[in-house]
């Protein structure tokens, strides 16, 4: 009976098994390469991580909508799991991790987290928090212009709705209709500041004020997330216009290897979230729908790991690019 | 060849390279349907219809936003600040993204905009009408900031700006906009960007300015030269930013006595870098002080006219000044 | 019949005669200054003419409300009903118009409509538009971390809204409940941009989405504004937090003396929006509840005329201030 | 005396005048419960409450405008930026509105705020986190740009922009926060706005710096006493905007030569105001061209460490061009 009703689910959305296991791969990933940030981070190899623990469901259930390379993607620092399902590999991240000079994001020039690859349109993204809105209507924009139905994602954590940027772009594609969706992950904290000092009413409450559809969702059900998402696609792709998503989840970790979350949440409320973990619950839901066995399970764990691990070692051993390259890039190169 | 204004020739700039261009587009406030506050884009949205010619929002962080979107998408934006007083609300825009979509990108994207905004005084114009905010973009590596003054040079800048693979911000004096006519090719040319302009040869000094003042500039050599037989050499570096050094410091070399006019306030303005690469690698040739004329550091050109008057540098002001550095 | 009823309306108001013929005043100084203006205008004295018409009553009825001097109010280029009823007179207008060295505002150095009085609370104002909110909540919090009763009137044009700054603002108002009113005035136009390419969906609809009511009101009946400003300011000093008031009304001239409306809006819509006059409208209004008999509207325009020739005759006589002092007031002087 | 780094100067000179004037408040993202990422704010909200050390929302415009909002209607607020790179969004309050709330209002009006801001490069810190923007705001009238390097400097001069009757933008090195402890002064006390220091005298030569580079510069000049015989005067402009011309002038005047050092990207930095007021009025004592010294023009500081340590000037580069500037 449990599992009819489970299967019902993916089921009614047309995902098959391969698509929840690769949807489970891909969360996992994430997951185990955060993991190893850390590691790496603890052993003084690693300057600076940021996680996407605890969001893994809300990134790749939405992203698992996404067309690669032909819709455009504007992940905010924690999106490890879009960029993940759009194609980035393990070895990507840990490149960008210990900033050397095959980062397929910035070569090491940036902070990790901060993705970009001109191949899967993900723009090149940055550090000031609410840039990305207005830019991805503007590419919203763009599609409508020339007639094509490319949607655009743009992400963020419920602080970044606290910038005008985002009001301004919320404005301007409930203006022109556009093929953008917000995904907004409220994950209650914004480092230390809690969503009641963060936001005034709702955000999904927002959308109705630009005269388009906002949905809330269980961020940490990543069937949930793909289900919203899947609608808020098709109707950007049918020309119908924006939507706001609202995934509800939990920053697991600190806020990053520079923080220390005790100073302003308590120990309990953490661990109340992680029994609330996005890839626990995809997990009983996989073994509930027998999708996956403990055998499956361990097997994909140790690919993983292998993977991981490889990755880690590669990008150990990768070179750092040239100091001087630093001067390179500021303007187009004379060819 | 056809004679113009500034306003027109960059009118022009515009509507050829839409022409040439279908990825080509303005934006701003008010650019479509009324053509612009001072009528650039006037025509624009009847021949290119209103989203290549797209009236936009009152929010400025959102125009420079979204043309960085509509490049990263293919479009090549030229997007109107209407005033460049209200350039702030998009300095994060401009300054934080559109300057590093290359660098931080490891040359993976780019960021093929411009951004236009008319600035410098003009009569009535006040607090928030007449600033000259060239300086604040003048330390922002990855932009291209350019301010031309006669009307072929905005015109082939603008084209060059436009087909530029990276940000360029362009800089038009209001009160050029209308001031002269100029024979203006009708042919398709660029002038290059980041190359400084030698407007009148002289032996005796350098005078490097540009917008409003560039033209008193010309008038005092010009009185110079018939009242004193002081033959100035008037430099005008068409890019803001990075500039040309070697044309400036060329000059230099030659003349040996350097001074730079224009009418943004003088702490902290553009002069101050042009006449620090002078004192640094043109030392030698010095004969005498690297002189600025420039306004006093208020926050603002007064509305009153007897205030806006006493504040910009006038034609009188600036022929004392390049006497006394002749004569020193 | 007609005129009980209506005495009813402003009697329910708590509006006396007295009243009602001082709100009358104030629009028609307004608008007979506002005239004068655009006359010195074409006679080329003044070099640039922002005007009020058309939108008197929303700024009258909601600034009837205030108490001069102690609530705080950050007017916008429109406003000179507002202004006008906190106590600015005819002369102060017409020596800003003229740059004159006694303008109030910031004696001549400002284009007209840049109100500032530091006796009244009205908060030095600039041109960048929507600058003055977050402002203005900044105010209306030092009244609440004081406990004062302080209320403060954040006024804009609809395209304001479109500002992120409009937004930034409405969340913290939202967020602390503070003391704040957000008086948008929606005059269908942004220059030349009309409101359907300004705002997506309804500004008023926003109001909701940072948990504080917003209200529609008709921006040309004096007696609507004052009732729902009266709600807002009662709700405000009960510290009961914000709201939101949406004035629908009409700019009756052009932008300003530098704009030409024909470019971008027809003729025939502005003669139907002058037919919804709201100084037209109180002054039935007036006649019906029998405050106004044509002999006392004539006495009133007669009083208002001397008025404002007197100002203009002192204003064009009044002193520039020396240019030198351009250079003063950028820092605290020494005494 | 206590000793003090230069992080906690800072937060004594907050904590102090909290106590000693209750309309004085602290607000920013992560100041209140948390004490600030860099832990300046530290303790502040559990001693003045959830309202005096404010934990705001993520939006520095709102930030900065609803601190200049409070200072309108009575209070002595200072805003936090939680690094100088996240400023651009909070650009247009500062520029426009709080530099100009005096001049236009014709003095009736004034801003008393302070706007803290954590900048320069740090290990990791990479392209938005390492910025030093401080030339933005050095062409701006109305503003005092303040940027100390020593604890005790800094406490006095947070005092005195905290008690300054105008906008104060307070520029804090990230590196230096912790870099050495020093004694300071546990009376109230204050070091004028303003005012330029001379950290060491010398005859040889007059180095300007600021921030980490100051440290920098104060070594090389030991060695270069040392090794060489070289006496170098140090000179910290504190303020950096409006300028200590005198200080800066009567140090090149005695010393003939002249080298400004700051680790922001050259061209269009202060460094170039700096120097080019020496050019124009210490001309006839200039035994050498004046030089600048600074980082490479390009849009950040790189994350990877080889990049950033390529990036920004050390000790031997410092030291190399103070040589070549003194053998001149
Ligand atoms: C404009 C700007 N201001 C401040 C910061 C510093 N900062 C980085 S992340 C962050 C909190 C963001 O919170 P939220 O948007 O909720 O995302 P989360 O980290 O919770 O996923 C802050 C304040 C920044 N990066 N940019
Ligand atoms: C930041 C900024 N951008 C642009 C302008 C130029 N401008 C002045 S008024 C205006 C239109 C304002 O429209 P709205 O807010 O609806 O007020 P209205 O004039 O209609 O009363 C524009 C674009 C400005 N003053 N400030
Ligand atoms: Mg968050
Ligand atoms: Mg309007």
């Amino acid at each position: 009976m449990a599992i009819r009703e489970t299967q019902r689910r993916h089921e009614a959305l047309g995902l098959d098994e391969d698509d929840l296991l690769r949807m489970y791969r891909h969360m996992l990933l994430a997951r185990r390469v955060d993991e190893r940030m850390w590691i790496l981070n603890r052993q003084g190899k690693a300057a600076f991580v940021i996680s996407c623990q605890g969001q893994e469901a809300a990134q790749v259930g939405a992203a698992y909508n996404l067309r690669p390379g032909y819709d455009y993607v504007y992940p905010y620092y924690r999106d490890a799991g879009i960029v993940i399902t759009l194609g980035m590999t393990a070895r990507d991240q840990l490149l960008s991790l210990l900033a050397r000079a095959e980062d397929p994001n910035s070569g090491g020039r940036q902070m990790p987290g901060h993705f970009s690859s001109r191949e899967l349109n993900i723009v090149t993204a940055s550090a000031p928090i609410g840039v990305q809105y207005p830019q991805a209507v503007g590419s919203a924009m763009a599609f409508k212009m020339r007639g094509e139905d490319g949607v655009v994602l743009a992400c963020g954590g419920e602080a970044s709705t606290s910038e005008g940027d985002w009001h301004e772009a919320m404005n301007f594609a409930g203006i022109h209709d556009l093929p953008v969706i917000f995904l907004i992950q409220n994950n209650v904290y914004a480092i230390s500041v809690p969503e009641n000092l963060q936001v005034a009413g709702r955000i999904v409450d927002r959308a109705a004020g630009y005269g388009f559809p906002g949905v809330e969702v269980d961020g940490n059900d990543v069937l949930a997330v793909y289900k919203v998402a899947k609608e808020a696609f098709e109707r950007a792709r049918r020309g119908e216009g924006p939507t706001l998503i609202e995934a509800k989840t939990y920053r697991m970790t600190a806020h990053s290897s520079d923080d220390d979350d005790r100073r302003y949440r308590e120990r309990e409320e953490v661990e109340e979230w992680r029994k609330k973990d996005p890839i626990l619950r995809f997990k009983q839901y996989l073994h509930g729908a027998g999708v996956l066995d403990d055998a499956k399970e361990r097997e994909i764990e140790e690919e993983i790991r292998a993977e991981v691990d490889e990755a880690t070692e590669y990008a150990e051993n990768a070179p750092y690019a040239d100091p001087e390259s630093a001067m390179r890039y500021v303007y187009a190169e004379e060819e | 060849m056809a004679t113009r204004s500034l306003v027109q020739a960059i009118h022009d700039g515009l509507a050829e390279e839409m022409r040439a261009d279908e990825t080509v587009m303005v934006m701003g406030e008010d650019v479509g349907r009324a053509g612009g506050v001072f009528r650039v884009t006037e025509g624009l949205q009847q021949e290119f219809g209103p989203y290549r010619a797209l009236d936009t929002p009152l929010a400025e962080s959102l125009i420079v936003g979204a043309a960085i979107g509509l490049a990263a998408n293919g479009m090549k934006p030229v997007a109107e600040i209407q005033f460049a007083d209200f350039i702030p609300p998009a300095f994060d825009q401009i300054v934080s993204e559109a300057a590093r979509f290359r660098y931080r990108s490891n040359n993976a994207w780019n960021c093929q905009i411009t951004v236009r905004a008319p600035y410098g005084h003009i009569p009535g114009g006040a607090l928030y009408h007449s600033q000259s905010v060239e300086a604040w973009f003048c330390n922002v590596p990855g932009l291209k900031v350019v301010a031309p003054t006669y009307p072929a040079d905005a015109k082939g800048l603008l084209k060059a700006a436009i087909r530029d693979p990276d940000p360029v911000i362009f800089f038009e004096h209001k009160k050029a906009y209308r001031l002269l006519k100029q024979e203006v090719p009708e042919n398709d040319y660029t002038v290059p960007l980041r190359k400084a302009k030698v407007h009148r040869e002289g032996t005796d000094m350098t005078v490097v300015s540009y917008g409003v003042m560039l033209h008193l500039v010309l008038e005092a050599a010009e009185k110079l030269a018939g009242e004193h037989g002081i033959e100035v050499e008037v430099v005008e570096p068409l890019t803001l930013y990075p500039l040309d050094k070697a044309t400036i410091l060329e000059s230099a070399r030659k003349t040996g006595k350097f001074l730079v006019v224009s009418e943004a306030n003088l702490e902290g303005s553009v002069s101050g870098e042009i006449a620090s690469i002078v004192a640094e690698e043109a030392f030698e040739w010095l004969d005498g002080p690297v002189m600025r004329l420039g306004a006093p550091n208020v926050p603002g050109i007064p509305f009153a006219k007897p205030l806006m008057d006493w504040y910009v540098p006038d034609l009188e002001r600036i022929q004392g000044k390049m006497l006394e550095l002749a004569r020193y």
